[in-house]
């Protein structure tokens, strides 16, 4: 399955970008280059062949860990992959776990006061943030933190100044788990404001599917059961409805979480994060063909995996599915 | 006879939304060991009663007066925490659907012994050893494997059969049973029917059996009380309003129910007329 | 004669019920908030050049950032200050409402038509034709749309065109993914079981029995989606690729704020702002459309 | 026997159980299991049978609504079994559906005029819109349907209207033969026996064939002529409605019986045990 979509994924990008009006060579090229320079080119990349020859010779090379070499920054994709790839993980996975968490606590809250005149604002004002996207949050935080209450830097993955020394890609967990404090603190001021950007369009959804189903399973029978036994209501919420509310708020989640991984692409772009998004966008714009390519592979299979891994964690909350 | 396990006195209540009257002085008495049937059709306020003694009335309805005694203590002015605890203890209730009364993502071990555990304080391993004793009281083979599974892996029969055994576990005195077997097939709900009347014989537990099946009255209470638009219409012993009813509602019900018995005798709809008389009837004073 | 006036009264109030709807909605708040608020928007695109103070690509570097009225500097006329060449943040702000609006209505109504066609297609045949289809929105899907669009615009070229093209051939999977469960959901109601054993053919049942009952779904992600659009129109001018530099849009606005940050907040501020409610009006508008357009739920 | 108006022989349907991710293909759910039913001409046939017996299936398969692994299926001398959805058509007409759940099975979307007068001017049965008009109101009247329903939408309406509503769409077609699923099963005593009794009367008057499919033997007994018990697919007992009753042959049968609650006290009733 994955690897049907995955194929999938890889021969639409390549016909995409090669059968579309335009030559990929025009898109590389500079005004006044020659036609022997063009053709020159054209036999570099092997674009010279036909079609299909072509798409062979890249299947090969791929699966031979070959992604190409970018023409725009004369490295090999997968080494800039490698480099830029877990900046890119470490944002939508900082992002995944805040709006897990901030989607879950309000969820319960405000099923603990649906009775209160405080569930009311709750809808009203997650109405609203389910309303605004990635995009305008970002904004939103440049605006706030960076004219009106400059405390949060506005740019970049670290402080260029600090002492940087990284073995692993992974500079958040490694200056956790190596304990380098000032590091990590300096790290996470870096991440709060696009974090925040890309949790809160999923927070909000998450909160609006798990408060409904939480609300409905919290009338069922066995939640009434438990009530009779004299559990209290936050107990309920837990141990009753949360575990059989938490499926299907879990499988749209999977399909949002993808969302939140394309969103990488505007947000790293408008704090300068060094992630894939933002080396995408540059690719685009310089016309980096075998770049292009590979980050569209790297986002397709980033897509997959989230993919599989929601159909996992459904099962495993469902005890109907795990027992097939 | 005992004394009264459990007296309702002119309860009513009403509609939040719109104020209309939905118990209307409603009055019954209940036994030690008996089982008295609570029917009417849909609307006659049946199921209200259940939920007021056992304070899960939806927010919408208000009781506006009357008392609950159980054993001789007015459910609707206790304060709340003993409140909960006694009614956790001494009252229990089935439900209707067995599929939504078992929460499906827990194993039915948990299910079984919430109540021992948070109410008696057992430990978990004279919890289960309950559980296990409960289970077989309730005829399930294979008991263990039935600890350890999932609601849905079983039949709604078998889930019946659960939910009764963790509505005896704490030995209540008076169990709420709202429609146990509508749910459920012919066959199966003849089979459950007598695990009930069994273990409240065995147990002597009082009976509060809400229904709207005639039939299911004159085999398994003692006693019954009719209502219609949330009114005692009659009420007395099953032999007495079942053979002699007093109130000509009572007979055109009757008259309405198919008979497998006397095919010739039922299916006769209840005259508009009648109803229309009935509606006057019950709403003034 | 008693006959034919029952006939007519019954059918007087038939045609007034049929066009009860559109009474209902008004009504709904949401919709009368969030429609007015469309409307407004769509009448000042259209007089931008009568409402308009200035001429939105007048520079005049003598009145380089100035700030709105009540901060310290402000130039009368300049309602909402002037941009680093000084031009008129007000007047920019009011024309890139007709490029942001055009997007929106031309964009969602090619997506939903292709994503609805499809979608109804997967719904109703099953089977192969589901199959397919599904996977093709799967493997779309894995495209980060963002990405996707911008890769689209720079092959074939900047312009409003390809930007509403784009965006189409991007988000027509919203609509069929929508459009397809709820056509499945409704296919399996007795409804349609019903109209089986009638007799209709399976076409007549798609689209008279089922798609109204699909409709209301439709028409409020038609809303969302215009909501979208704005928004990935606003990303493609930010990144600079959606329509050439001196027509002013709310990205390209967005750009230029963002560059100058620190010397004039408010040439982010005055375009992020009407970004923001345009949005939010359009959801609103969807939210209530929904939910007005139910017949269970509206009385 | 010439004179049926349907009849099966020995059907046999096969669910394929959907494949999951994690699932192979399933061996597939035999719902039914090779069974016989006929259904004479203004006859009423009970099909009893508790849940998961397959008497639904049985039902749409009989209207050519489910499709069936094998045997046979003979509407009025025609052999209907591979007919396509164009040559059933015309037969659609002779053969009408009453549903369980009278909301569902109404367009939420549609008025009940258009409800009710949609089916007769597709067919033909009807003139024009006036006439077909003409006949709903006369059959509302007859139902005790309020003519104001005719412009409402189905959740405007009672339950018991609803239902009402779905006898009054099928008998408008002017049917041979109604199969009726379960249509009283989530009523009042007091409006099932009132819908009973017009769909009794409107056998008699229009000379309809029935199927009556019912988990309720008191129903079935109250309405049919002739009944059959399923079970697991299988039926295991056949015949005239009093035969069955009074005498029932097979245990399962006895064991259905035995196990309906009599409105009349009968005190062993609750411990006795019989069949099985």
């Amino acid at each position: 399955m994955a690897a049907i979509t995955l194929t999938g994924v890889g021969v639409a990008i390549f016909v995409l970008l090669r059968v579309v009006p335009g030559d990929p060579i025009a898109m590389m090229i500079s005004p006044g280059a020659s036609p022997a320079d063009i053709a020159a080119l054209r036999a570099h990349y092997g674009l010279d062949a036909g079609i299909g020859q072509q798409f062979v010779v890249w299947a090969r090379d791929l699966l031979r860990g070959d992604f190409g070499v970018s023409i725009s920054l004369h490295r090999s994709v997968l080494e800039l992959l490698a480099e830029r790839l877990p900046a890119t993980l470490e944002l939508a996975g900082a992002a995944f776990v805040v709006a897990l968490l901030l989607g879950v606590s309000v969820s319960v809250v405000a099923v603990l006061a649906s009775d209160s005149k405080v569930a009311p604002l709750i809808d009203t004002v997650n109405g609203l943030f389910l309303a605004v996207p990635d995009f305008i949050w970002a904004l939103l935080l440049v605006l706030t933190f960076g004219v009106f209450a400059p405390v949060l830097p506005l740019s970049g993955r670290i402080d260029p100044s600090l002492d940087t020394h990284f073995t692993t890609p992974f500079y958040l967990l490694e200056s956790l788990l190596t304990l380098r404090v000032a590091l990590f603190s300096d790290i996470c001021k870096h991440m709060i404001m696009p974090t925040l950007a890309l949790a809160l369009p999923l927070a909000a959804v998450l909160t609006r599917v798990l408060k409904e189903s939480l609300r409905e399973a919290m009338v069922q029978d066995y939640v009434l059961l438990a009530r009779l036994k004299g559990k209290s209501r936050l107990r309920l919420v837990l141990q009753e409805a949360l575990r059989n509310a938490i499926a299907p708020a879990l499988a749209l989640t999977g399909v949002q979480f993808t969302f939140l991984i394309g969103g990488t692409v505007i947000v790293e772009r408008i704090f300068s994060y060094p992630g894939i998004g933002n080396l995408a966008i540059d690719a685009v714009i310089n016309r980096d063909l075998p770049l292009i390519q590979g980050l569209t592979l790297a986002f397709g299979a980033l897509f997959i995996l989230v993919n599989i891994a929601v159909d996992l964690l459904v099962v495993a909350a469902n005890p109907r599915l795990r027992h097939g | 006879m005992s004394a009264p396990i459990l007296v309702i006195d002119g309860l009513s209540a009403v509609s939040q939304r719109d104020g209309t009257p939905i118990l209307r002085r409603v009055s019954l008495t209940l036994h030690r060991g008996e089982t008295r049937g609570l029917v009417g059709e849909s609307g006659a306020g049946k199921s209200t009663i259940g939920k007021a003694i056992l304070h899960i009335l939806p927010s919408a309805v208000r009781v506006t007066a009357g008392q609950i005694l159980f054993e001789d203590r007015d459910l609707l002015t206790m304060p709340s925490a003993p409140l909960r605890r006694l009614i956790g203890e001494r009252i229990a209730l089935i439900p209707q659907d067995p599929m939504t009364a078992l929460n499906p993502g827990r194993r039915i071990e948990a299910q079984l012994t919430d109540g021992l555990r948070l109410i008696r304080g057992a430990s978990a391993r004279t919890a289960r050893a309950r559980a296990l004793s409960l289970l077989e009281e309730v005829h399930i083979r294979e008991p263990e494997r039935v600890l350890r599974a999932y609601p849905h892996e079983l039949s709604g029969g078998m889930r019946q059969r659960v939910l009764i055994a963790a509505a005896f576990a704490l030995e209540p005195a008076l169990i709420i049973a709202d429609e146990p077997t509508t749910a459920l097939d012919v066959t199966v709900q003849k089979q459950i029917l007598r695990l009930l009347r069994n273990m409240q014989n065995a147990h002597g537990t009082a009976v509060l059996f809400v229904t709207h099946d005639l039939g299911v009255v004159a085999q398994v209470c003692d006693s019954v009380t009719l209502l219609f638009g949330g009114k005692v219409i009659e009420e007395g012993p099953v032999a007495q309003v079942l053979e002699a009813p007093r109130h000509a509602y009572a007979r055109a019900l009757l008259d309405a129910c198919p008979r497998s018995d006397h095919p010739e005798l039922g299916l006769r709809p209840i005259p508009a007329e009648l109803i229309a008389r009935l509606r006057r009837e019950v709403a003034t004073p | 004669m008693v006959e034919g006036a029952l006939t007519q009264r019954t059918d007087v109030s038939a045609t007034r019920r049929r066009w009860d709807w559109i009474g209902v909605c008004v009504a709904d708040p949401k919709v009368a908030v969030g429609g007015g608020f469309i409307l407004c928007l769509c009448l000042v695109a259209l007089a931008a050049p009568l409402i308009a103070p200035h001429d939105p690509l007048e520079q005049d570097i003598m009145l380089g950032l100035t700030p709105p009225p009540g901060f310290a500097g402000a130039e009368p006329g300049h309602w909402l200050g002037t941009d680093d060449l000084g031009r008129d943040v007000l007047s920019r702000v009011l024309y890139g409402s007709r490029v942001a609006l055009t997007v929106a209505f031309a964009a969602s109504a090619l997506a939903a038509v292709i994503g609805s066609t499809l979608g109804l297609a997967a719904g109703w045949r099953r089977g192969w034709v589901d199959a397919a289809i599904s996977r093709l929105v799967e493997i779309w899907m894995a495209f980060p749309p963002v990405l996707l669009s911008i890769l689209l615009v720079a092959v074939v070229g900047p312009g409003v065109g390809s930007v509403i093209a784009a965006i189409a051939i991007i988000d027509w999977t919203r609509f069929c993914r929508v459009v397809r469960a709820e056509t499945m959901n409704q296919a399996s109601a007795d409804y349609v079981t019903a109209a089986r054993a009638v007799g209709f053919a399976p076409g007549r049942i798609l689209m008279r029995e089922i798609f109204p009952n699909v409709a209301p779904v439709l028409i409020a992600l038609i809303s969302l989606e215009m909501g979208i659009a704005v928004i990935v129109e606003a990303i493609l001018s930010f990144v600079g690729l959606s329509v050439s530099s001196d027509t002013p849009t709310w990205g390209g606005m967005i750009a230029e704020g963002r560059q100058a940050l620190h010397e004039g907040w408010w040439i982010l501020a005055a375009p992020l702002t009407l970004l923001l409610l345009t949005v939010l009006a359009f959801n609103l508008l969807g939210e209530g459309l929904r939910r007005a357009l139910d017949p269970v739920m509206r009385r | 026997m010439t004179d049926d108006l349907l009849r099966a022989d020995e059907l046999k349907i096969v669910f394929d159980t959907p494949r999951g991710l994690f699932k192979r293909k399933g061996a597939g759910v035999q719902a039914l299991r090779g069974v016989s039913v006929r259904v004479g001409r203004g006859e009423t046939i009970g099909i009893v049978g508790e849940s998961g017996s397959g008497k639904t299936t049985l039902g749409r398969a009989l209207l050519r609504l489910a499709d069936v692994s094998s045997g046979r299926i003979v509407f009025d001398g025609r052999d209907i079994t591979g007919l396509g959805e164009r040559d059933m058509r015309p037969l659609r007409r002779r053969m009408q559906l009453i549903f369980q759940d009278p909301m569902a099975s109404l367009n939420p979307r549609h008025t009940i005029r258009r409800i009710v007068t949609e089916p007769m001017l597709f067919h033909r049965v009807a003139a024009d819109p006036a006439d077909a008009q003409r006949r709903a109101r006369a059959i509302f009247e007859r139902f005790s349907l309020p003519l104001a329903c005719l412009a409402r939408f189905p959740h405007e309406l009672s339950g018991g209207q609803r239902q009402r509503v779905g006898i009054a769409r099928a008998a408008l077609l002017a049917p041979d033969f109604v199969l009726a699923d379960e249509i009283v099963s989530g009523l009042d005593v007091s409006t099932q026996a009132q819908a009973l009794n017009l769909l009794k009367e409107l056998s008699r008057d229009l000379g309809l064939a029935m199927a009556f499919i019912s988990h309720d033997l008191s129903v079935v007994r109250a309405v049919c002529d002739r009944v059959y018990v399923l079970r697991q697919g299988l039926v295991v007992e056949e015949g005239r409605c009093d035969a069955v009753f009074e005498s029932p042959k097979h245990p399962y049968t006895r064991a259905l019986l035995d196990a309906i609650p009599s409105p009349r006290i009968d005190p062993g009733w609750l411990q006795r045990d019989q069949g099985d």
